[in-house]
This record gives structure tokens, C-alpha cells and sequence, in this order.
């Protein structure tokens, strides 16, 4: 694991997975507590992926993701305790309880968002690359999804117009080798995700995704390449989920064994720890303290959640129908009553100037108005 | 007051938004060099540049979606379905996405974006592209749904809809793009959920929207008128918003309603606000609310069959004369 | 008679018609290795075959569009979506092709399919996996459109459904897979088309379908009884073809009508029902049709926000009180 | 052009191709005459891909394609002057005059289809294919589509399902360089669309579509490719059509050199003209004749739709729901009163056996019933 990263960062970035580790056992106890119910995805196993990508990333970039979404906005910088409460269906969650643990959203991170359709993300990611280069702004766009989502025909219409128009987004593929219940070799023919890169003319990367610091260093590349305006790339991420696919799967697709296997050999967090004490960046007992602060934080942020309040039954019809001058919610104001809270700005209608030319000028004759042509 | 055509009318309300506002852009298939498959968007890329009037592939799920993420981080996207038989495959990022950004995020993000095509018969093309859908996208919450009939109508909603902060369907007639008729001057917007009494009247309530108010409803009421008979005809042109006063107000006056739509009977936007009128006029009411719709069948080419598939003045009079209890 | 869960009686229902006729396969995500997101195919691999049993990967609009193709040369498919919410990106290859197929060809062709799996809230889902979607198939000519309620209806129909000539959508309640009653022994076949009078009453009629019948309706009509109310209870089963002479018959008897929906009010089934029978009952209804649905909302995650979305027996009983004109 | 078709054959093709050209000149102008209305989409340029394509199949493999679909079906047998009433929207045309020129369907020689929805033709060819491999048929499925339908997520969605499950069909893809007014390559990141097959692991490759002998060579290699198990094929055909996209397109998109260029140069009709007349297998007087029963046979299809009465009004509701004993409608009985009308038929329910094993077995524990995932 050689790197250019500072202890501090390396020490950072091993606290980080752990918290999210830490973090989703915590909503897996509250999930069997019937506290968190509905469908509720762990990330436990995939941390290195939130947290390589996330320290290769400016944080006004944009990133979004599916269903499988706690750990990332933590990562971004979000309030455990607020994404706790908001897996509890409280008012002192991100969306006031109503989107729970598949839609969290923190736009005030760049966070936008937790989708619950399969692949749905992917397009609208495209389209907030395509708002970037339209703005001329220096920022990268980061979509991830799994694996069986590279089977949606949203794949393949996005990644074809996000490559004809060299849009700055990164695809992130993490490829957990299941969906559901389905080992994704068996409903794919290519199963090597980012081979399928060439059909669409752009790069292709795979990166082992149990190692943070892989994952930075290549994340750190493909942002730069995305910011030089050479286009988007489909980076493929091979991890691992050590959970079932939501808390309602046993996972008995897969045998004890290829888990165990995993967990003792691969594990992200294990692999960072006997650097950090290999190099002398931490010691047992220094991790065993950080250890600590972390469980306390996730202690605290299950108390947070339990003591914020069920969303009021007169804001039922709330956030639907809204007008220009309508305020957005501002989650950690209306919470938290923060004062430091930086809202994404954007320049006014009248303001903006556009000039991306999104193909070459070519001399067309325009064609007469006719009554229809289908 | 310049006589338009609808589609004129429709190229006048995006050119000038765009030139008022640089977050709007235009992307669809044929949007940009082609000028549009029926020429709404003539002369825009020339004007606006490639990054803003985007030809697109044919992906209308990615497309749709592209738009919807750019609407999220602050551009306004119009985005042209070539018809909205088609969006069907959009279908998914429209209600699943755009309609519920707002709510997922409590509040964190807005989605002000605009899709809009033809929607409605084109003329012998079958049963692939000869729907009108429009119930399907009202069934939904978090989304406005417009279905102008006039060039007016169309020019003063688009540009409403363009500025409004919601998703919004805009449904233009397939068959009314030659249409010419009077549109104002200037800045022309029109207040979005706001029917428009087309023609004062006291014996029957006629409503409709889109291209059936012209092609049927206004000859209908210009028979009967020569008959004695005098109808009030409503054009919704927002059918979501849904402007229940009008006509309410209306029914309590003539007590009798006819809606005529061009789409299917079942669960179709008539079946919606004869719901509600015999449920809030119940005791206004003197006949029940009887519907001109096209028929509940798959639209044939044969053109003696498409014919006999869509609403016609004939089957408005008989629904009229049934509420009249003549005969 | 045997008591069997919803899941177990249409697995039941699917073994039996893939042993009777081997033109018979289910396909869909999870439905092979994990024996269904729901177990609904519990064994039938094992059982059948990775041919007949298929695991699809997740592209909803190919794998239906498979189907439809597989059926119109011979085969009789069951394509399982995981929940309806997902079926909208594959809702292009049922309403654009399965239900015009008979039409395009003039005859030539049929289609016989089956799309099945989970409708409604399931629970804290929040806004993209709680969607009620029948209405929209409804609205399509070409397809039958079944949503049974309990476990012998959910044999009979499927059984029935998977028999049929003509693409039939096939909507289970998502929260109605434990819900154990009794199902008949041996060949069990029910009409389509055909709805179930549940309670015989007098005072009130109640139609509903799939899970508002258990969750909403029968606690309601229990409630009034003990209150001298003698309600009627009617459940659909089959909302296309619609069973329209058991409503009027009832709302004949009774004249007054609540309809108990668990999707959206706007162009909902039950709008369809209330125009239907204001119109062809008119002189009957002592009242206006009254529907109780879900709110015009996106699901909220949240628990309180989520029971006070859907419909309730409380609110039912409001509405049968309106009718009646109680207070 | 070297070839080991026999002269007779060669001539059949050339008089197929000149005849479909004729066709659709006629439709043109009977368009013109509004007898055909609404989106009328002409082959004129395309003759050798539907000819090419034809000569190497059986005739029960099963074919479709998209709304561009009057050559086809003729190719394969269907009556001209039926195919005409159904454009003109007559009792005599295949559907009774429901579909018109985007639906036509001739079930008796297993042509199943013109699809108006663009790429809505792709998951149906696969469903086919399934059928034929579920019951161990021996025959390949071929659909066409345009350039422009590769964009589609269904491209993408069957492909990966085709080639995972090694089903016998033959993708292919007509690229006649335009997607109505737009130049495929203008919103094509991949614009040659055969080597998108890479990102399936299927076999791709690419035909000159203006040489109907190279057409047919590739087509007899690929089924049999596809009847020898080894799964299915995109294959691309460069092709021109040398009339707008439709009947009421002027295609002012590109130059009239570039539409001249091709049909002086490539134009399939001349270049086995040519060969016919170098062999001599030909004279010109003997082509000359020919051509005049081509468009003695064309006026008659004309005749055919114009005597042919408009479908009965008392048939407005029929052809929607059916009944398993109710008879399908035999195109060519019902209009010709033919009696040798062959209709495909399969094993019935108890009769077939399935032995395909889609999968192969691997011991899998049955996951215990549980409430539900996802
Ligand atoms: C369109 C759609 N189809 C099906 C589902 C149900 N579903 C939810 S997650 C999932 C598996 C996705 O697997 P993958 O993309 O590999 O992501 P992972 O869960 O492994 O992170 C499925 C089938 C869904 N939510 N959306
Ligand atoms: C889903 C869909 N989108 C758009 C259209 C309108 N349309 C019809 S044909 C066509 C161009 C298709 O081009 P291509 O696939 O290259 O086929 P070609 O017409 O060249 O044979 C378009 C955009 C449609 N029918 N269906
Ligand atoms: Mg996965
Ligand atoms: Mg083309």
C-alpha cells in the first residue's frame, strides 16, 4: 500500500470506514427493534469504496447513488444523527421522515440523493454533468450503482450520451457480485462490467474495491481526467457485501464460507489497520480509543434519532406542488439550527452565459415547415 | 393580436424564454437541425447554439432523466417527446423520479422541467401512435398537466409552465399545429389551472381540452345554438391543476354537464370530473354527466374505422340531447 | 378446503397450470434460485427446470418484451415484476405491444401472458415502491386487468388468468402474501370478470378490491353492523373486464355507493366506477357516489404519515355515513 | 462477386429486388394520391438486405422488423396486392386495414411483424427465439431495426439476455446512416453499431448491404452459427435508403451528391444487373421484359388495393379481446379464399416436452420463506 497520502488523511480515512461500519450495525439493531422498517440496505463490507472516492472528490462536486445509501453522504460530511433519524421516519431526518433509508438526500453536501429504482440514477446523473459543462463549471459528477444495475436499459441510453457529449461524470459500478439473490454472472453476459466501457467509446477502469487506497488513487485520476474534459469513464469497483441484500434476505445464495472468506482476507478496514500499525501511524491502543469515539458517535446518533419527533400530521401534503419563491429545506438549519449552512448556488437566467458548443457548427439547410414526420 | 399557428405560437413562447432565461434549454429527438418533426422548434439552434437546443438520441428514458438531474441542480429543461406515445418509455423517470424529487428530499430539491410533445390522434397512424394519455400522467401526484387547444393558449401555458418550479406535462395537439389563430402581443402568459369559458351559456355545460374543442365541441355548440339550445363550453387547457369552480359554477347553472375527451372511457380524465361533479353538484345535476370519448378500442388506420373511433360532433349532439332528455 | 396463505395459493395456482400444460414458464427477477421475492414460487425450479423457471437480470422492459414475443408464437409466459412500481420502465412492452398485438395483425396473432406480482403500499416503502398502479392498465383497451383479494381468489384467477388468450395484468397486494383463508380442494377456476358479493346488505354498497377488502372494508361493515347499518360489500376481483351488473343491481337495492380504493383518487378505478354508475344508475343514488382512496400524495416514509395516506376504516365509516346522511 | 448460387437464383434475386424498388415506388405515388396516409416509410435502397437476408433462411424461420416493413414480408411471399390494401387501409390487406403500413403481418410465411414503436421489435425477437430453443426447434429468429434503435435501452436489455442465454437470433441492424434526420454518428458514441456486440460476448460483424450476395453469404453463415447453439449474432448492414425517412421528410439533412453518389456507385439493383449482364446470365432485352412484368405485377397490387372494399363498420370492436377456441384470421383464406394456407402450429400443453436446461444445476439451498425483499 504505497501512497502520498499524510498520516493524518490515512488515520482519517481508516476513522471514516469505521464509523460507517459501526453506523450500519447500529441500523441493523434498530432495524430488528422495528425503530428502521421497510427495506433497509447495509453497506457493511463496501466501506472503502465511500471512503476512497470520497477523499479523491472536491466537496461541491456531485454525487449520488441507489438504494444502498447511509454510508455515502456520511462520508460526505452528513450528520449521522440526521441520517439515523431520518431511517427512523422522524422529523430530524434529512427529508423529515418522508423518504427513509432509501432516499437520503443533503444537498447542502452535494448529496443528491438515494433512488430506489434500479439504475434510475443513472440517468440523472448525466444530466447534472450536463449542467456543469453547460455552466462551464470545473466540478465532476459521481453516480454509483450495482452491479445488476448494469443490466438496465438506462445504462446504456445514459453512458452513450454521456460519452457523444463528453459529459464530466464518473460510473461507478460497485460490483458487491450479487443483486438480490443473483450471482451477477448468471444474468450477465459480461459479467466484467467495465469492458462494456467500449461500446460507448469511453474509458474503462476497474479497481479492486477492498482497498482504499486503490480506490483514492484511481478515483483522483479518473476526476482529473473528467475535469480536462476528456469525458466520462465507467469505472468498475469489485467489493463485497457481507450482509444479506437488505434486512429481509438470509442470503443463503452464497455459502458461509466465500463470506468468511471475504471478511477474513479482503476485509477494507482490517487491510488499512495493519498498515497503519505496520507504518506506526496508530497504535492498538490509539485505534482502540477511536474505536470508542466511534461507538459513542453512533450511540449518540441513535439517541438523536429516538429522541427527534414524528414529522407533524399537518405537514402530510407537504413538499409536492412549490413556487420560484418558495424557500428550500435547509435540513441542518431546520434542524440543528445552523447558521453555517452553504446552500448550491447558481447563476440567474440572466447572468448565465453559455458557451459549450455541444457539437461543431456544420452548414444545414434548414428544412422547410412541413405538417409531420414520424 | 398576430395570427399564429399553434406551432408558431409554441416556437414564439420557447424563443423567447430562452432568451430570458439561459437556464432553459431544449433537447429532444430532431429538436435542433431538423427544427423540430413538426417544426415547433424552427430557427431555435440557429439562435440558441448546439448546447442549447440538444438533438438527442433515441433514448427517451436516458433523456427524459438527463433532464430531470439537470433540473435538479438549478437549469430548466424542456424536453420534447417527439410523441408522448413514445415517453412511455420515460414513463419511468417522469413519475418515479421527477414527480417525486421534492417529496423524497423533504424539501431539498425542485424540478422544474418541462416535457411536452403531441399527444392525441395524428391522423391514419394506427394504434402505436395514435394515443391520447394524458390520464395516465394526472393519475400521478407531483405533476402539473397541460393540454392547451388554441395557438394562444399554447404560447401563454408553455411559457407558465417554463417558469414553473414543477414538473409539468405539456400536451400539445398532434392535429392542431396548423392551427391559426389570434395570439396577443407582448409578454403572454396564462395562469396555469384556470379553465377558460369558451362561449357563455345556460342550457348545458359542455367541457373539453386540446384539439376535441375545436374539432368538435365549438361546431357542436354553434348546432345546437341554431337549434335554440344554448351551451356553455369550458376549455380546461390545465387539467392539473383542475379549475373545479368553473365548472362547477357552471353545472349549477345549467345543471347538465357532457366532457368530451379524445382519450379512452376507463379511468380516463372525464371519468375524474364526473366523479367529482356528481359528488359536489349532486343536487345540481338533472341528468347524470354523460362523456363523448374515443372508444374503448385500439385505433385502427382503415380511416372509416378511425373515424368511427374518435369523438364527432354527431355523438356530442346525442350526449347533448340525452342530458336535454330530447329526442 | 385447506387453509393457505396468498403466496401458497398462487403457488399453487402456478404449479398446477406449468404441470397441465408445458407452454407454460415463469420468468422474472428472483423467481428461480430464491424462490421468489416473495416465495410466491417457492419449488417451482426444482420442480420445473431452469427453462420453465427463469432468473432474468433486471431489465424489466426486455424480459416483458421477451415474453410477449415468446407468447406470440405459442408459449403462454408468466413474467413476475418484483413489485408494479418497477413494471413502469417495462409498461412500453405490455400497453404498446401485448395489448395491440390481436389488433396490429388483424386477427393473425394472440398473446397470451400474464404479468403478475405485488401492487400497493408495502410498507414502510416510502414514495417509489408504495404505488397502487392499476389504473393505468385499466385505462388500456386490449388488456384484462385482475386483482384478487384473498388466497382462493388469487388461485382462481391465476389460474384462470394464465388460461386466457389476451394479455392479462395480474396485480397481487403487496401486503396480502401471509394471508391465510381457506381455498378450495382440486380444480379451482373463477370467472373472469365475475365480482364477489362478500357481505349481502341493504343499506349500503361497498366496492373494493384486493387488500382494502381484509385491511379497510370488512372491519368497516362489521363496525356498521353494530351500529344497525346493514352494509353490502362487493369485491371486484376483475377491475377490466368490470362486473358492472352486480354494482347496479346492488346500488339498485341499496342506493347509495362508497368505493374503497387504495391508489391515487385522480382518474382512479374509482372514478371510473363512480361516472360509470352515476350515469347508469342515476335515478338510483339517493346520494353521491363517494370514493375513500389514497391521498392525492407520495407515500411518506414515515409511520404516522403513512397511515394517515391510505384509506382507513375510519374514513370509511365517514363516508358511509355521509351517503347515509348521518352525522 | 463470386458465388455458388445457381443462375436461376440469381435472377429470382435480381427480379425480387427490382420488384420490392417498383413496390415501393407505387406506394410513393399512391401516397402522393393520399390512398395511403399517414407515416408511410419507403425501402427504395434497402432492396438487397431484405433479399440477401431472405434467400439464406428457411421459410419458417421467423422474422420481424420495424415500421420500415413493406420489402420484407414480400420478400418472404406475402401477395403484393394485399400488402398494398393494407397500406391503403382495405379489408383485403393482411390486418383487415387496422395496422396500415407500419403493422404489417403475414403469420403464414412466419413474418411477424412491423413495429411502430422504434427498437419495441428487439425483446420480441428474443421471446421467439425462446420459444423455438424452449421447444427445441431448429430455427433462427432474424429482426432488423434501424441505426438509430441501437440507442435504445432495449438494445441493450435483450442483447445481454440473447447471448446469456445463447438464443438463435440474428440482430440485424440496417444502418442506412440516418435516424430519421439525424446522422447516427451525430448521437452515437459507438457509431459502427456491430462492435457494441463485444460488451455482450456475442459475435458481431458487418456486411456491405448494397451487395445482395454478400448479404446472402453472411446470413447462411450466421444461422448457421445460430442453429448450431453457438447463440446469437448483431450483425450490421450498411445499407442507404435513398428517400426521406418518411413520405412527408424532404431530407434537406444531407446533400443530393451524397444520395447521388450512392445510387450511381452502390446501388444493389445495378450492381447484380451488372453481373447478371457480365455472366450473361442475362440480356438486357430478357431484364427489360422482366422489369415489365415487375411493373405489370405492381399495377395489379395497386388494382388489387383499389378494388379491395374499406373494412365493415360492424367490425369496429373486433380483433380486441379473444377466446382460446376462437379462430385466428388466415390473411390469405379470408381474402383470396386460399386453401393451401399453412399456419404454424406447436405441441399442445401435455404433448411438449422441455429439455432445455437454460442453467446449469448447481445445488442451492432453498431460502427459508420470509416476508419479502428487496
Ligand atoms: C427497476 C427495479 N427492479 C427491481 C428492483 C428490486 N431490487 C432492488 S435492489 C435489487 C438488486 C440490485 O442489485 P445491484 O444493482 O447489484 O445493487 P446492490 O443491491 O448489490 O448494491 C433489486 C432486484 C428495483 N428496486 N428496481
Ligand atoms: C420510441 C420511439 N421514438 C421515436 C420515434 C419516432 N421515429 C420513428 S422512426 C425514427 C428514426 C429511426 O431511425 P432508424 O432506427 O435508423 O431506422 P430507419 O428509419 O433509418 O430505418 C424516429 C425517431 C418512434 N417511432 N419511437
Ligand atoms: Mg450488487
Ligand atoms: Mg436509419
Amino acid at each position: 500500500m504505497p501512497t502520498k497520502l499524510t498520516d493524518e488523511t490515512l488515520l482519517a480515512m481508516y476513522r471514516m470506514m469505521a464509523l460507517l461500519r459501526r453506523f450500519e450495525e447500529k441500523a441493523g439493531q434498530a432495524y430488528g427493534q422495528k425503530k428502521i422498517q421497510g427495506f433497509c440496505h447495509l453497506y457493511i463490507g463496501q466501506e472503502a469504496v465511500a471512503v476512497g472516492t470520497q477523499y479523491a472528490l472536491e466537496p461541491d462536486d456531485y454525487m449520488l447513488t441507489g438504494y444502498r445509501d447511509h454510508a455515502h453522504p456520511i462520508a460526505r460530511g452528513a450528520h449521522p444523527g440526521m441520517i439515523m433519524a431520518e431511517l427512523f421516519g422522524r422529523y430530524g431526518g434529512y427529508s423529515k421522515g418522508r423518504g427513509g433509508s432509501m432516499h437520503l438526500f443533503d444537498v447542502e453536501h452535494h448529496w443528491y440523493g438515494g433512488y430506489g429504482i434500479v439504475g434510475g440514477q443513472i440517468p440523472l446523473a448525466a444530466g447534472m454533468a450536463f449542467a456543469s459543462k453547460y455552466r462551464g463549471e470545473d466540478r465532476v459528477t459521481v453516480c454509483s450503482f450495482g452491479d445488476a444495475a448494469a443490466n438496465q436499459g438506462s445504462f446504456h441510453e445514459t453512458f452513450n450520451m454521456a460519452s457523444k457529449w463528453k459529459l464530466p461524470v464518473i460510473y461507478v459500478c460497485e460490483n458487491n457480485r450479487y443483486g438480490m439473490g443473483t450471482d451477477i454472472a448468471r444474468v450477465s453476459a459480461e459479467a466484467e462490467i467495465y469492458k462494456r466501457a467500449v461500446a460507448y467509446k469511453m474509458r474503462g477502469e476497474k479497481v479492486d474495491g477492498q482497498d482504499v487506497l486503490a480506490v483514492y488513487e484511481m478515483m483522483k485520476d479518473l476526476a482529473d481526467h473528467c475535469r480536462s474534459g476528456k469525458g466520462p469513464v465507467l469505472l468498475e469497483m469489485n467489493t463485497y457485501r457481507y450482509r444479506g441484500h437488505s434486512m429481509s434476505d438470509a442470503a443463503t445464495y452464497r455459502t458461509k464460507e466465500e463470506v468468511e472468506e471475504e471478511r477474513a482476507n479482503k476485509d477494507p478496514i482490517l487491510r488499512l489497520k495493519d498498515h497503519l500499525l505496520k507504518k506506526r501511524i496508530a497504535s492498538e491502543s490509539g485505534l482502540e480509543k477511536l474505536h470508542e469515539d466511534i461507538n459513542k458517535e453512533c450511540d449518540e446518533a441513535i439517541a438523536f434519532a429516538d429522541a427527534s419527533p414524528e414529522p407533524p400530521l399537518e405537514e402530510l401534503y407537504g413538499d409536492h406542488y412549490v413556487n420560484p419563491e418558495d424557500p428550500d429545506d435547509k435540513p441542518r438549519e431546520r434542524v440543528l439550527g445552523a447558521k453555517d449552512v452553504k446552500w448550491p448556488s447558481y447563476p440567474k437566467g440572466n447572468e448565465l452565459k453559455v458557451t459549450w458548443d455541444l457539437e461543431p457548427k456544420t452548414p444545414v439547410k434548414a428544412a422547410p415547415a412541413r405538417k409531420g414526420a414520424a | 393580436m398576430a395570427e399564429l399557428q399553434y406551432r408558431e405560437a409554441l416556437n414564439q413562447a420557447l424563443a423567447e424564454e430562452m432568451e430570458r432565461d439561459a437556464n432553459v434549454f431544449l433537447m429532444g429527438e430532431e429538436v435542433a437541425r431538423y427544427n423540430g418533426a413538426y417544426k415547433v422548434s424552427q430557427g431555435l439552434l440557429d439562435r440558441f447554439g448546439s448546447a442549447r437546443v440538444v438533438d438527442a438520441p433515441i433514448s427517451e428514458l436516458g433523456f427524459a432523466g438527463l433532464g430531470v438531474g439537470a433540473a435538479m441542480v438549478g437549469l430548466r429543461p424542456v424536453i420534447e417527446m417527439m410523441t408522448w406515445n413514445f415517453a412511455i418509455l420515460a414513463m419511468d423517470q417522469i413519475v418515479n423520479n421527477a414527480a417525486k424529487l421534492r417529496h423524497m428530499s423533504g424539501g431539498q430539491l425542485r424540478c422544474p422541467i418541462v416535457f411536452r410533445g403531441p399527444g392525441g390522434a395524428g391522423g391514419r397512424l394506427s394504434s402505436q401512435h395514435s394515443q391520447a394519455l394524458e390520464a395516465n400522467y394526472v393519475h400521478f401526484p407531483g405533476l402539473k398537466v397541460l393540454a392547451p387547444s388554441t395557438p394562444a393558449d399554447a404560447k401563454g401555458l408553455l411559457k407558465a409552465a417554463i417558469r414553473d418550479d414543477n414538473p409539468v406535462i405539456f400536451i400539445e395537439g398532434e392535429l392542431l399545429y396548423g392551427l391559426k389563430r389570434d395570439v396577443p402581443e407582448g409578454e403572454h402568459l396564462i395562469e396555469i389551472g384556470k379553465a377558460d369559458v369558451k362561449r357563455p351559456g345556460k342550457d348545458v355545460t359542455i367541457v373539453t381540452w386540446s384539439r376535441m374543442l375545436t374539432a368538435v365541441v365549438e361546431p357542436a355548440a354553434e348546432a345546437l345554438a341554431t337549434q335554440g339550445i344554448d351551451a356553455e363550453v369550458i376549455d380546461l387547457r390545465s387539467l392539473k391543476p383542475l379549475d373545479e369552480e368553473t365548472i362547477l359554477k357552471s353545472v349549477a347553472k345549467t345543471n347538465r354537464l357532457v366532457v368530451v375527451e379524445e382519450g379512452w372511457p376507463w379511468c380516463g380524465v372525464g371519468a375524474s370530473i364526473a366523479d367529482i361533479v356528481q359528488k359536489k353538484a349532486f343536487d345540481h345535476l338533472d341528468a347524470p354527466v354523460t362523456r363523448v370519448t374515443g372508444l374503448d378500442i385500439n385505433m385502427n388506420y382503415a380511416a372509416n374505422l378511425e373515424r368511427a373511433t374518435q369523438p364527432s360532433v354527431e355523438r356530442t349532439l346525442a350526449a347533448v340531447n340525452e342530458v336535454l332528455y330530447r329526442s
